[in-house]
Order: structure tokens, then C-alpha cells, then sequence
């Protein structure tokens, strides 16, 4: 067995280990151990990512010496390994970004404790992206929803606990489900391991037995994920919470934590019950419907709300209905442009609410929109940034929302005929209304004129850390938009690799 | 339908307390029945997971009597499931107890709808 | 000659432009080198022109065939020499007429920005390219809407936006099925339509040609999404004579050409429903902006809406299918650019000189400002299609290319008619304001007696459209020679 | 080489004199020296004109506007015709108008763009192919704008506006005919006989597209000679011109429509084609409509110079009728009454126009007595009138003559004796709204009052103009043959 094979298990008990570091030390100390740890684990995914790419299969890693089929598995493959570096690059970007705010939004003797929950967020995210089992699935699920609802409320006021209630409330009825459906499919087939299971199922499915408890275990399987990824009805938790924590969090969660959900969704399609039956079961026509919902009633919101922050979180909405009208699909190529369209948003959502926050305090820290009348020329490198996250989303060529979109009209041209002309009409009329919102925000960011006079000659000079952040995420950003063609294949090559 | 019923009767019993804890966590607007429908959503899926991880003849997966013939045991994952989700429930029910705590000292509710007019009342002023 | 020197015509105005709030320099020295700049970038285009590169440029790979590639062909020489031709002139009037304005240096980075966006629509090699710049077009101009930044100014520029993003939504669904049901994406007259792949899929694919059609025709104010352009008025005039009625409204109309006969091809098109679907869409936005031109009395919104009207002619001529109808759609595109913009830099002295916006209030100012509307009536002859000016010429090609089609598709009579129709209402709404400023009711008050015509920064301009205009009319055999040739593939 | 200069000459010379005294509009003190200038160029080109009419045949590409469009102008019988008219109407008209304009504003302005349409009007006339014909139409239209909205009030320049428009229209529709038949191969220049009946050229158009854009363009170019149903402009814009501009409006510029029809149908369709045809059917009761609704309108107006224009309307369409025919005979009356309404139409004017300038009486019914006022005026109205009515041996008798002829000839069913009966009905009404001004200007009856009427007749200027034009009618109707044996060789050439 290769060194290199340990590195997923290492990186999450890395994470862990920082955490617990952490906690004697005083903020200044955790965020140095929490910051090195972070980049330590981005390169050892990306090594893993690399290693995998040399030797051209994924492995599985057993924890503790318990043989299958009773051990706890990890397993990771292309797609894992891509996923585990970009995240750990955006939660290391996120927090660079907004490092000097969580020392000013927490109370000083906590801020120890917020390093601890990012270091427990990551290393949950990375178990479920690496997780081979169901077990240890539903364990880090849990993990990242308490260290989620930590990074809320942390910042104490009284729209963050609110926000993490209803969240937290939202969560637990989706893991209720994601649970209880893990029980039944132990019930049905004696196994936790994916691919025992699968295998199982498979029998299963030729045999023609228990095929109603199956389509109960995948219903409840799919809402339960699907709640708590905020797949729009169950959305309205969102944007209290990205909205009103400190920007770090807001950047954290909006762009990965229900990211992670999604790609555990889709790694149980692939690896659990397996994509045929997924697509018999007619599950994914569900996801596919409320995905295209979601995409306009998220815009539709985003629209109407009063506080950039607000907006940005709407927009997440909408976006997460991309991701399912993606899986939704049914067909190869929309998974592979669902997963792209995880990292475009990863990238994309971090940068946006980081640079609103740039925007957020050359206004007078004041967030409806009157007060950001020509904000981008009090900060400008948060203007460009805005302005390039913007431009992502809005799907201009060269920025990595293009390629999403691209990916998703030739998924949807290439798939079923009769999903095909909802999918490209409701694609560009949430391009319209993503136009509407953001580019609206833009125009006023860069209207030089009628600014409030308390704060007309404010100028913003960012910290280091903050540029760097911005910076790295534009370039992400161009980077999807101009060298995607690797990174589609390498996101089908993982694809493959889960069948 | 009626001997599976009585033969099952953990399951059964398992899926009506689910339904009481998931409409009790979803419809009630006291925090304090949120938590608890929460828990006893859990309970039910705890014993819904026993009732499955137990093979009849079977003994509880600890080495007894040197025979270590996996035949002879049940398997230890469901148990092992079972034991970390009620660790998962405690700790997310102390979460939540914390939170309704703190809400309850800012806002002196529990009604989840009463404090979100509190909330805006107060952040009218 | 190098291809090179494409990406270089295109890179020097986007980089210089983006550079000059950077160099902080005086007015009078910044206009200098924007001047230079201008002029560098149009004798590049120019040479690229007279000698052109016979390889392509890539700026870089995309996905699989997708390249961002740049090539001059003869459809693109004749958009390329359009714009290279008037934007010097268009700089200089706008120095002038921007001299009292606020934030001119941010105004003429974004303007010199837009050149070399242009100029990047009309080299592009294929379709993905095209759509990066036409997006980019969209969001370089709108700061020049947004520019007098007063509540209509802002509330105009949104609009515009809006309908520009909108509409290249829907274009893109047409660049989508090129790429899964086309050879290439690259521009190939006679389209690149794979016939194979298509195989069942033909109602599909007119569906989307039409969508495409509306997509991009937003930026060429096809009807239903004309509503931007009147709006947009509220702009600096150098930036809606140039704007809107040449650089952005023409590549809309560009990109039509481009995307019927270089994409999708006319034969596949020709008698199909698309094929009378947008030759429907095309004429009902001829007799909706001229009709509405007639009821406007703003001054510079009633030339937006002629251009609504002048635009759907090009594209009644692009819609003909035939190589004539595309001549026919060049010539107007050639001809409309110069006298229109001609007629908006009047408006534009006008309101300069006077501070006068509507039509009712321009009584008696010809006899004060004679050289300024001595040259409207030229442009107004020429809009209105009287022989001896360009106007005629190319009503003419399109009303050929009409009667051509109209032997195997009757409906294309009706094109015609409508050209008759608008021409009509383009009599009335340009000679009205003629006769208006020459011709005053007795009793009607002369505003601002003092009024003279503005100073050669301004007049030149209009001096030498005024002559092009002329020429047009005269002697249009060279241009009609090269169309021609360029229509039938020649170049 | 010769006739290339005076050709251009004949056209420049007015374009150019008329553009300076634009230019030094209000410069030039001297009214004397002015309008002698004035005289002097109007002089020259009539001189110029004359040569013209006497010199053989020719054509003349002067221009290519592109490769298949050029601009060419060729003389012919039809174009000597119309030259002839034009000239004699446009000297006779500015010598009155010396005298008239000498009250009214911008008089510069008005013998500027006076000059330029006597150009254009001297290029419409030897137009010799469709585009040339257009372009001179529509130059003519919007020279002659000026004219008529000169006097600049809130009316006039309505009324301008309407004449413009409906003027541009009727192009247009016209347009859309011109372009058909060019696409379709007629692109050569005007040949007596057309191309169609002849089978000359290959022609690619339907027979039934052929015929509908000949309607529109009968009815496009009719806009101008006021046929129904675009006779609108008419009776609005002529009141309100000055009466020299209505005198030339009426007698020459309406006629413009004429020679384009005539040259459209006649000189490049081929009458054949056209004979027995739905569209002559139509071309034939459009005109007998405006005959006989003009001669009504005129009847009940009451304003003299509106009533006057009503009275164009319908004698104008007596032309349309005889042209429609397609007759020999119809030709040759149409053509004639073209020659005797402008003299008479011009005439008529001129007595209106002298009456408002020496009485400022515009209305009809204020016109009692006015012979002994201005005795010379009054005859002339008188003689005229009555050739207009028809009465031999003035001219309007033999035109009517005929046109009824022709009718009778013409072998169109209903239309070969209804012809005749609404020309003689309105002949009847002719009668009715003309002569009755006569008589109750000379003998407004016993209750009038003589006590404060005292002669002023109006100067030389405005009564020769007259007396030529009142003689022209005598004179034509007593010896026409010269005049119609000249008509007769264009109608044998094209028919």
C-alpha cells in the first residue's frame, strides 16, 4: 500500500487534530494552526489528486482493521480528490478574506472556539466527500451539521439564532430521513459499505423483490439530502443564515456545506443504489422539477430582497436548483456539468460574499442597497471582484459560469427530448433574472453619483490577507472559465470511476 | 399483512414513533416539543436499527468464550450505529437546548413565531 | 500580413482605453492620445483589411472544438471598415461635445474600450467568439448609457442591460445546438449545419434558429425587444449616434447575418416557417419604429426609433436569404451607419448648442444654425430614400433582392410594401422637422436668438458624413461591386 | 456636344440662379435689378427650352448611380410637350408674380426655390427611364414644398406638410411598382410603345403581379395629379399657396403625374398589355369618379381659390379618363386637355390671384360686381371659363371632343357611353360653379350698389400674363390642328 494512500484519512484527522489544538490555545494561535492545517490539507488532496491521476484508479482506504464487509471505508477517486482540493482552498481562502472580522464580530475569548468548529466543518466535508460507507456518512453529516449551526450562531445576535434554529430544526429533519433510510436499506441488505450494498442491490433489483421498500429508501434518502442541501421548498432557513453570520461562515457555508450534501447524494446514486435504478425510480424527475423551480423562485426572490447579503444567499438558492436540474437530467453529461457547476459555485459564492462584505464596509457597514451607491470606487479592488463574481454568474464567456451554463444546455440538448426545452428555457430565463439582480447591484456599486454624504470620500485599503483571498478567487474563477476542458474530463473520468 | 405485522412489531412500533417525532419537530412552534419530537424521531430510528441488526440465535458482538466464528455474533455495525447516533442525538439536543436557551434570554419565549416578531420589533427600533 | 495584427487592432484600444484613468493626465493631452489611439487602431484595421491575414489567430482553446479564434473575411472586412471609418470622426465630435461634462476621462476609456470590442465582434472567427464580445460590447457600453447618471440615465442603462443579457441568453441556446449539430462553429458561407446529426431534428433546429434570430437581434432592437434603444437616448450623443445607431445596434445586426448565412445557412432556412417568421418579426419592427417615430416629438428618441425602423430593413434584407438580400443588408447597413449617424450628431449640435430636446422648439433654427441643418436635410433625403443619396441606393438593393425572392415565396412582396410604408413615415418624420427649423409657423418664437453653428470639432464630422452620404448615393458602383462579391463568397 | 450643353444648361441655369438667390436671401436691395435678373434667367431658359424642343432627338446618359441604375434623360415628342408647357407657364407665372409677391415675405425664397423646380421640372419632363423619373419626381416634390407653404402660417405649413406627404406616398406606392418591374427585366430606358406588348425584353414578372403594381403605380403618380382616392392634398394645398405657386401647381406640377403615367404605361408597359384588364377598368372609373366628385366639391365651394383646386381635381382626371382609354383618340384629347387646362387652370389663378392681391376678397359670394372693379381680370376669367366649360370655339371644346371620341371608341363595355355622360355632367357643373362668377361679377343685379365701386384694375405685370393666357385659350381652340396633329404622332408612335 502506497504512503499516498493515506493521505485522505490523514487529512481529515488532521483537521481533527487541529481542532483539538486548538482549544487550549488563544485566537491568534488557532487561527495559525487552523491556517496551516487547511493548506496542509489542500496539498495533500491535491497530491492525492495528482497520485490518482498517475496511477489512473481510485483505492479505498479501511479504517481500524476491521476487514469488509464490517469496516468503516474510505475511498477516493478522481472526483473526490478534485472536490477535497478545491474545497480546502476556498475554506482557505474564505477565512483569509475575512480574518480580520472574526476577530472583530466574535467575542475575543471565543474566537478559539471558532477555528475549532471551521477545523471540524473541514474535516467532516472531506469524510463525506471520501466516506465508502453509509455509517460514516450519517456520523460526519451530523458532525458538519453541529459545527454549521456552531459557525452561525457564533457570531451572537439575534438573527444568527434564529438562523441557526431554523436551520439546525430544517437539518435534523433531514438527517430524521437520511437516517431512517440508511436503517431500512441495512434492513433490506445487511450492509453499510457502498459497494456491498450495491452489489446487494443489484440482486435485488434482477430478482424483482422489495422493490417498494427500495423506492421508499431512495425517496427518503433523496428529500432527506435534498433538505438539507436547501433544495428550494425547504430553502428558507438560507438566507437569515449566510446572511448575518460573520463572512467567513457565510462564505464557508454558501459555498460548500450544502455542495457537500449534493455530492453525497450523487455519490449513493452512483456507488450505492446505482444510476439505472435511480433513473426508473423517476426520483430524479422529481429532483429535476423542483430544481427548475428552485432556479426561478430563487432569482424571483433574489430580486426582491432589500440587503446585498440577502441577494447573494437567494442566488444560492437558485443556484442549488441548477446543481439538481444537473442530476435531474439523468444523463452523464448533466452530472458531470451538476459537478462543475459545484466547483463554479464554490469559487463564485465565496468571492461574491466576500467582496459584498468589501462593499458592506466602504458603505458605512450599512447593507441595503441605497447605501452602496458607488461603494465599488470607495474599494475597488472589491468592486472588481463583485463585479468578476457577478459576470461568473451571469455566464459571460472566459468565467467559469459560462462553461456551467454551456455544460448544462449540452447536457439538456444531448438528454431526454422532453426535458430538454424546460431546461434551456428555464436556463436562460434565470440568466435574465440573474441579470436582473446582480448586474442591477453592479450598475449601482459603480454609479459614481449620489452616494450618501457621510462616507462619499471613504477609502477602503484592504488587509493582505483579503487581497490575496480575492485575488486567488478571481483567478479560480478565469481559471474554470479558460481551461475547463481538463477539468470536464477529469470530473467524467471521476464519474466513470464511481460506476 | 397481519402475522408480518405481529412478527414485526419493533419496525412497526419504530415507524409510528417516527411519525409522532417528525410531525411533533416539523409543526410545533415550542421549541422545547421541537426537541423533544426530535428525540423521539431519533429513539424510533435507534430501535428501528436494533430490531434490524439483530439475528435471531445470535449473540451481541463481544467476544464471549474465545469463539471468534463470525457466524456466531450478530454484526457490530447497526450496534455500532446505534450507539454513536445516540451520541449524535445528545449532543444535538444539548446544541439545540443551548440555543433555545439563549433565545429565551434574549427574546423570554419559547414560541419560535413569537420570537421572530420580537425579533423584528427589535430590530425596528 | 500577420493574424497577429488582428488581436493587436482589438487589444490596442481595450488596453489602452483601460489604461487611460490610470495616467491621470490633463484634458487637452488626453484627448490627444485618444486621438492617436483611435486613428492607430482604425489604420491597423484598416491595413488588416487591404492586406489581409489569410490564417486565423487563436487567443486560446476552450473546450474540444471550441477555440477563441479571430479572422477577417469579407463580411467582416466591410463591419471592420465601418467602424474604423467613423470612430475617429466620432471621437472628435465627442471631444467637443463633451467638454462641459463631468468624468470625461472614465467616458472615453469606456469609449475607446467599446472600439476595440467592435472591432473584436467583426474579426471574429466563429460563433463562441462572437458571443464573448458581444457580451462584452454590452457591458463596456452600458457605463456610457449610465454615463449622464441622472435617475433616467441609470434607469435607462438597467434596461439596457437587461435586454442585452437577455437576448444573448437566448443566442447562446443557438450557439449551444451549433456546437452539438454543426461541423464547426466556425463562420462558413452557407452555413455549417451537419446535416447527419440534424437528421429528425429539423423543426427543432428552425425553433432555434428563431430564438437565436431574437436573441441577438435585441441588440439590433428587433419589435417586441426594441425598448431599450429609445431609452437609451438619454445618452451622451456621441454615444447614441455611434452606440446606437452604428457600433451596437449594427452588430446585432451583424451577428444576424453572421448566424443566417455563416451559421445556420440559407439554404437550410429558405421557405421554411423560421424563414417567415422572421421575416414577419423583421417587418412588423420596421412599421412599429416608424410608425412610433412619427409620434415621438424628442428629438434624438425619434431618430432611436428610425433606427428601430433603418435596422429591420438591414435585417428584411438579411432575412431574403439569397446572396442579394445580404448585399442588400451590407449596402443599408453601410449607408444606414453614415447618415444616421450624421442625423443623431445634428440632434447632438443641437441640444449642444441650444439645450433644445424636442421637435416643437426647433422653430426657425435652420436660419441660425444653417450649416448643422443644411446637412440634416442631406441625411434626412437619404433616410427617407430620395434618389442621389445613399438612402435610395440601398432601399433599392433591398427592394431587388425582395422582388427576387418573392418569385418563389410571394410573401416577400410584402416587404416591399413595408419598405414603402416606412419609407413614407420616414418622410414625415424627418421633413416634419425640416420644415420645422427652415419653414416656421409665422407667429412661432425663434428660441435663443444667439445660436450659431458649433465649431469644426463638431461640424467636421458632419461635413464629411454629409459628403459620404453623397457619395453613397452617386457613386455606389465600387461598394455594390464589392458587396456583391462578398455576398456570392468571392472574398 | 452641342445639345449635352444646352441640355445642361437648360436644367443647371435655373437650379443654380435659384440656389445663389437662396444663399443671398434679403441681400439684394434692388428690386428692380432683381427681378429683372430674375426675368432675364427664366428668359434664358426658356430660350434654352426652345432650342431643345427644335433639336432632333436624343438621349443622354449622364450619370451611373450604379451598375444598373443610371440616370438618363432623352428627348422626345411627349417630353417636347410637357417642356414646352412648362416653360411658357413658368415665364408667364413670374412676370405676375414680379407684381404679386411685391406684399408678401421671403419673396427671395419664393423665386429661389421658383427657379430650381423650373429645373427640376425641365429634367422631370425629359426623364428616360423609371429612376430618372422618380428622382426628378420626388425632387420636384420637395422643391416645390417651399411654394407652397409660403406665406408660413400655421394653415400653409400644415397644408405643405400634406402635400408632402401625400406627394411621398403616392411616390412610394409608385415605388413599389417602379421596383417590381425593374427586378423583373424592364430596366431600359422609355420607348414609345412599351416593352411588354412588344415582347422586347424578357420579362420574368406574372401578368398578374404585372397589373396589380401598374394599378399603384397609376395610383402612386396619380397622388399628384389629384385622382381619386389621393386627391386629398389638393383642394387644402392650393389655397394657400400664392396664386402664381397655385397657377404653376395647378397648370404644370399636377400634369407631372400625368407625363408619369403616361411614360409608365405607355412608354414601358405597352397600352396592350393593359387593355381590357381589370386595371383599366379600375384606372377608368377612379377617374370618372374624381371627375365627377371634383366638378361637385367645386360646385358647393365657396372659397374661390378652394373651388378653383376642386375644378383641378376634376379636369386633371379628364386627362386620367382619355389616357385610360387607351385610344388614339382619348390620348390625343388627354394630352390636349393637359395643353388647355394649364393654360386655363393657370389663367384662373392668376384672375384669383389678382383679385386677392387688389381686394383681398378671397370668397366667392363677395365677388358681386367685381367686373366693373377690374373689367381686364374679369374677361379673362370669363373667356377662359367658358373654354374650360367647353363652349367652341375655345380650346376645352375640342379636347372634350375628344376624349369623348375616344370613349365612344374605346370598346370598354359600360365605359363607352358612361364616359361621355360624366364628362358632359361635369361639364354642366363646370358651368355651374365658373360662369356663375361671371355673371354676377358683371351683372350682380339690381339691388347692387355702384356708388363706391371705382375701377382699379391691377398693373401690366399681372394683366399681361393674362391676356396671353386668355388669347392662348382663344387662339387654341379656334386653330388646333397643329397642336393635335403634333399629339397625334406621339399617340401613333405609342399606340
Amino acid at each position: 500500500m502506497n504512503f499516498v494512500q493515506n493521505f485522505p484519512c490523514f487529512s481529515i484527522v488532521l483537521c481533527m487534530v487541529a481542532g483539538i489544538i486548538s482549544t487550549p490555545l488563544k485566537g491568534k494561535g488557532a487561527k495559525r494552526v487552523t491556517l496551516f492545517i487547511v493548506s496542509l490539507v489542500a496539498l495533500l488532496s491535491f497530491v492525492t489528486l495528482l497520485y490518482i491521476l498517475f496511477t489512473g484508479t481510485g483505492f479505498t482506504y479501511t479504517m481500524g482493521r476491521f476487514p469488509a464487509p464490517w469496516g468503516n471505508e474510505l475511498r477516493a477517486g478522481l472526483l473526490e480528490s478534485l472536490l477535497a482540493t478545491v474545497f480546502s482552498l476556498v475554506v482557505l481562502c474564505s477565512l483569509l478574506g475575512g480574518m480580520d472580522l472574526i476577530f472583530t464580530d466574535i467575542a475575543e475569548d471565543k474566537v478559539n472556539l471558532y477555528f475549532i468548529l471551521v477545523d471540524l466543518l473541514l474535516s467532516s466535508l472531506l469524510a463525506i466527500l471520501y466516506t465508502n460507507d453509509l455509517f460514516t456518512a450519517y456520523v460526519f453529516v451530523e458532525i458538519n451539521t453541529i459545527s454549521t449551526c456552531g459557525l452561525i450562531m457564533i457570531r451572537e445576535s439575534g438573527r444568527s439564532l434564529i438562523a441557526a434554529t431554523r436551520y439546525m430544526i430544517m437539518s435534523l429533519i433531514g438527517s430524521g430521513l437520511f437516517l431512517i433510510s440508511i436503517a431500512m436499506l441495512y434492513g433490506v441488505t445487511g450492509n453499510l459499505l457502498m459497494e456491498y450494498i450495491h452489489v446487494e442491490i443489484l440482486e435485488l433489483a434482477a430478482s424483482g423483490q422489495y422493490q417498494v421498500p427500495l423506492l421508499v429508501i431512495i425517496s427518503f434518502c433523496t428529500v432527506g439530502l435534498a433538505i438539507k442541501s436547501g433544495l428550494y421548498p425547504f430553502h428558507s432557513w438560507m438566507p437569515d443564515a449566510y446572511g448575518y453570520a460573520t463572512i467567513s461562515s457565510s462564505a464557508i457555508l454558501s459555498s460548500l456545506v450544502s455542495k457537500s450534501y449534493i455530492f453525497l447524494l450523487i455519490k449513493i446514486f452512483y456507488c450505492v443504489i446505482g444510476f439505472d435504478l435511480i433513473v426508473q425510480s423517476k426520483i430524479v424527475n422529481v429532483l429535476f422539477v423542483f430544481g427548475l423551480v428552485g432556479m426561478i423562485m430563487g432569482s424571483v426572490s433574489a430580486i426582491m430582497a432589500k440587503e446585498i447579503y440577502r441577494m447573494i444567499a437567494y442566488s444560492s438558492v437558485a443556484q442549488i436548483g441548477y446543481i439538481y436540474m444537473g442530476i435531474g437530467l439523468a444523463t452523464e453529461a448533466g452530472m458531470v456539468a451538476a459537478v462543475f457547476h459545484i466547483l463554479t459555485h464554490a469559487v463564485t459564492k465565496s468571492l461574491l460574499f466576500l467582496s459584498a462584505k468589501g462593499l458592506n464596509e466602504a458603505s458605512g457597514r450599512k447593507r441595503v442597497y441605497p447605501a452602496l451607491q458607488g461603494a465599488a470606487f470607495r474599494n475597488p479592488l472589491a468592486g472588481a471582484a463583485f463585479l468578476i463574481g457577478s459576470l461568473s454568474m451571469v455566464g459571460i464567456p472566459t468565467l467559469a459560469g459560462f462553461i456551467s451554463k454551456l455544460l448544462f444546455a449540452t447536457a439538456a440538448i444531448d438528454g431526454s427530448q422532453r426535458k430538454m426545452l424546460p431546461t434551456l428555457i428555464v436556463l436562460e430565463v434565470s440568466t435574465i433574472l440573474n441579470t436582473i439582480y446582480f448586474l442591477h447591484t453592479v450598475v449601482r456599486i459603480y454609479t459614481p453619483v449620489g452616494a450618501p454624504e457621510e462616507y462619499k470620500d471613504v477609502r477602503i485599503h484592504p488587509t493582505p490577507g483579503r487581497i490575496g483571498a480575492l485575488v486567488a478567487l478571481i483567478l479560480m474563477n478565469f481559471g474554470l472559465g479558460l481551461f475547463s476542458q481538463p477539468i470536464t474530463d477529469l470530473i467524467r473520468a471521476g464519474i466513470e470511476m464511481f460506476a | 399483512m397481519g402475522p408480518n405485522l405481529a412478527l414485526n412489531v419493533e419496525e412497526v412500533a419504530a415507524v409510528i414513533l417516527f411519525g409522532i417525532g417528525f410531525t411533533t419537530l416539523l409543526l410545533h412552534r415550542n421549541m422545547i416539543k421541537k426537541i423533544i419530537g426530535l428525540n423521539i424521531m431519533d429513539t424510533s430510528v435507534y430501535l428501528f436499527l436494533a430490531a434490524m441488526g439483530y439475528i435471531e440465535g445470535r449473540a451481541a458482538p463481544i467476544v464471549e468464550n474465545g469463539v471468534t466464528d463470525a457466524e456466531y455474533y450478530i454484526n457490530p455495525i447497526p450496534s455500532g450505529l446505534v450507539l454513536t447516533g445516540i451520541v449524535v442525538s445528545v449532543s444535538v439536543t444539548a446544541l439545540m437546548l443551548a440555543l433555545t436557551v439563549r433565545m429565551y434570554r434574549r427574546y423570554h419565549s419559547l414560541d419560535l413565531d413569537e420570537i421572530l416578531i420580537r425579533m423584528q420589533r427589535e430590530e425596528l427600533k | 500580413m500577420n493574424s497577429a495584427c488582428l488581436a493587436l487592432a482589438i487589444a490596442l484600444p481595450i488596453v489602452g482605453g483601460a489604461l487611460m484613468p490610470l495616467l491621470r493626465l490633463p484634458d487637452k493631452k488626453r484627448n490627444l492620445l485618444i486621438e492617436i489611439l483611435v486613428l492607430a487602431t482604425s489604420a491597423l484595421a484598416f491595413a488588416c483589411v487591404l492586406r489581409r491575414p489569410e490564417t486565423n489567430f487563436v487567443l486560446f482553446h476552450l473546450t474540444g472544438n471550441m477555440t477563441f479564434s479571430l479572422r477577417l473575411d469579407g463580411l467582416g472586412s466591410v463591419f471592420t471598415c465601418l467602424i474604423a471609418a467613423l470612430w475617429p470622426l466620432a471621437t472628435l465630435y465627442a471631444f467637443e461635445y463633451m467638454r462641459h461634462e463631468e468624468r470625461t476621462t472614465s467616458f472615453f476609456a469606456c469609449y475607446t474600450m467599446t472600439y476595440g470590442v467592435t472591432l473584436g465582434i467583426a474579426m471574429s472567427e466563429d460563433l463562441v467568439t462572437m458571443y464573448l464580445f458581444y457580451e462584452l460590447l454590452t457591458l463596456v457600453s452600458v457605463y456610457l448609457v449610465m454615463h449622464p447618471m441622472t435617475r433616467k440615465a441609470l434607469r435607462a442603462s438597467r434596461t439596457y442591460l437587461y435586454y442585452s443579457i437577455g437576448g444573448a441568453a437566448f443566442a447562446f441556446i443557438g450557439l449551444v445546438f451549433l456546437i452539438l449539430y454543426g461541423t464547426t462553429t466556425n463562420f462558413v458561407l452557407g452555413g455549417v449545419l451537419d446535416m447527419e446529426k440534424v437528421g429528425g431534428n429539423v423543426q427543432l433546429i428552425l425553433l432555434v434558429y428563431v430564438l437565436a434570430f431574437l436573441g441577438f437581434g435585441v441588440k439590433a432592437a428587433i419589435f417586441p425587444f426594441s425598448g431599450w434603444l429609445p431609452k437609451a437616448s438619454v445618452a451622451p450623443t456621441p454615444v447614441t449616434a455611434l452606440l446606437h445607431a452604428v457600433a451596437v445596434v449594427k452588430s446585432g445586426a451583424f451577428a444576424l447575418m453572421r448566424l443566417t448565412y455563416y451559421s445556420f445557412g440559407t439554404d437550410f432556412l429558405r421557405g421554411t416557417w423560421a424563414h417567415f417568421a422572421v421575416m414577419s418579426i423583421a417587418m412588423i419592427s420596421v412599421i412599429y419604429g416608424s410608425t412610433m417615430a412619427v409620434k415621438e416629438t424628442h428629438f434624438k428618441r425619434r431618430l432611436a426609433y428610425s433606427t428601430i425602423s433603418n435596422l429591420s430593413y438591414v435585417i428584411m434584407g438579411v432575412t431574403m436569404m439569397s446572396p442579394a438580400g445580404l448585399l442588400a443588408a451590407m449596402c443599408h447597413m453601410v449607408v444606414h451607419a453614415v447618415m444616421k449617424i450624421g442625423a443623431f450628431f445634428c440632434s447632438g449640435a443641437v441640444l449642444h448648442q441650444s439645450g433644445i430636446e424636442y421637435i416643437d422648439e426647433l422653430n426657425g433654427l435652420g436660419r441660425r444654425m444653417p450649416f448643422t441643418f443644411g446637412t440634416f436635410v442631406i441625411f434626412s433625403c437619404s433616410l427617407a430614400g430620395i434618389p442621389l443619396f445613399g438612402g435610395f441606393i440601398s432601399k433599392w438593393c433591398i427592394a431587388m433582392a425582395a422582388v427576387e425572392t418573392a418569385r418563389e415565396i410571394p410573401y416577400a412582396y410584402a416587404v416591399v410594401g413595408v419598405l414603402l410604408y416606412a419609407a413614407l413615415m420616414t418622410a414625415i418624420y424627418v421633413f416634419t422637422v425640416v420644415v420645422r427649423a427652415f419653414f416656421p409657423d409665422r407667429g412661432s418664437v425663434t428660441p435663443h436668438p444667439e445660436v450659431t453653428d458649433p465649431n469644426w470639432e463638431m461640424c467636421l464630422p458632419l461635413a464629411v458624413f454629409a459628403v459620404a452620404t453623397l457619395v453613397l448615393g452617386l457613386h455606389s458602383g465600387p461598394l455594390l461591386d464589392v458587396l456583391q462579391s462578398i455576398a456570392n463568397g468571392g472574398f | 456636344m452641342m445639345i449635352t450643353w444646352m441640355f445642361g444648361a437648360a436644367i443647371l441655369l435655373p437650379v443654380l440662379s435659384g440656389l445663389f438667390l437662396l444663399l443671398r436671401r434679403g441681400k439684394i436691395q434692388n428690386r428692380r435689378l432683381k427681378c429683372v435678373g430674375i426675368f432675364l434667367v427664366m428668359a434664358l431658359t426658356a430660350l434654352l427650352a426652345v432650342g431643345l424642343i427644335c433639336s432632333p432627338d436624343y438621349e443622354l446618359t449622364v450619370w451611373r448611380l450604379t451598375d444598373t441604375i443610371s440616370l438618363t434623360f432623352r428627348l422626345d415628342g411627349l417630353a417636347r410637350l410637357f417642356m414646352g408647357m412648362t416653360v411658357a407657364a413658368w415665364t408667364l407665372g413670374g412676370v405676375f408674380a414680379f407684381e404679386y409677391m411685391k406684399h408678401e415675405e421671403n419673396e427671395d425664397r419664393y423665386f429661389g426655390f421658383y427657379l430650381i423646380v423650373l429645373g427640376v421640372l425641365l429634367a422631370l419632363d425629359q426623364a428616360g427611364n423609371l429612376v430618372t423619373l422618380y428622382l426628378c419626381f420626388e425632387m420636384m416634390t420637395l422643391t416645390s414644398l417651399p411654394l407652397v407653404l409660403h406665406n408660413m402660417s400655421h394653415e400653409a405649413v400644415m397644408a405643405g406638410l400634406k402635400y408632402l406627404f401625400y406627394s411621398i406616398g403616392g411616390a412610394f406606392t409608385a415605388l413599389f411598382g417602379i421596383f417590381y418591374l425593374f427586378a423583373n427585366g424592364l430596366t431600359g430606358s422609355f420607348t414609345p410603345g412599351g416593352y411588354l406588348s412588344a415582347g422586347t425584353v424578357s420579362y420574368t414578372g406574372t401578368t398578374g403581379m404585372t397589373l396589380f403594381v401598374l394599378l399603384l403605380i397609376i395610383v402612386g403618380f396619380g397622388t399628384k395629379a389629384g385622382m381619386f382616392p389621393m386627391h386629398g392634398w389638393l383642394p387644402t394645398a392650393h389655397p394657400v399657396a400664392p396664386a402664381p405657386a397655385s397657377a404653376v401647381l395647378s397648370g404644370v406640377i399636377t400634369k407631372a403625374g400625368v407625363l408619369a403615367v403616361v411614360r409608365v404605361v405607355f412608354y414601358m408597359v405597352g397600352a396592350d398589355f393593359l387593355r381590357g384588364t381589370w386595371v383599366q377598368y379600375t384606372w377608368l372609373t377612379l377617374a370618372l369618379i374624381t371627375v365627377f366628385m371634383g366638378s361637385m366639391m367645386a360646385y358647393k365651394e365657396q372659397l374661390l381659390k378652394k373651388r378653383l383646386a376642386y375644378s383641378s381635381v376634376s379636369q386633371v382626371s379628364y386627362i386620367m379618363f382619355g389616357l385610360a382609354t387607351l385610344t388614339v383618340d382619348g390620348f390625343v384629347g388627354g394630352l390636349a386637355h393637359f395643353i388647355f387646362h394649364s393654360v386655363i387652370k393657370d389663367c384662373l389663378f392668376l384672375c384669383a390671384g389678382a383679385i386677392i392681391y387688389n381686394t383681398h376678397r378671397t370668397r366667392v359670394d363677395e365677388l358681386r360686381g367685381i367686373g366693373k372693379e377690374m373689367p381686364v381680370t374679369m374677361w379673362c376669367f370669363t373667356i377662359v371659363s367658358l373654354g374650360l366649360v367647353g363652349i367652341p370655339p375655345f380650346s376645352g371644346f375640342v379636347s372634350k371632343w375628344y376624349l369623348a371620341v375616344g370613349s365612344l371608341g374605346s370598346g370598354t363595355g359600360v365605359f363607352t357611353w358612361l364616359g361621355p355622360v360624366v364628362l358632359l355632367l361635369s361639364a354642366l357643373l363646370t358651368a355651374g360653379y365658373l360662369l356663375i362668377l361671371s355673371i354676377q361679377a358683371f351683372f350682380p343685379g339690381a339691388d347692387f350698389d355702384y356708388a363706391d365701386v371705382k375701377k382699379h384694375e391691377v398693373n401690366a405685370l399681372m394683366t399681361v400674363p393674362m391676356i396671353l393666357y386668355a388669347a392662348a385659350t382663344l387662339l387654341l381652340g379656334m386653330f388646333p390642328g397643329t397642336l393635335i396633329g403634333f399629339i397625334q404622332n406621339i399617340a401613333s408612335a405609342v399606340l
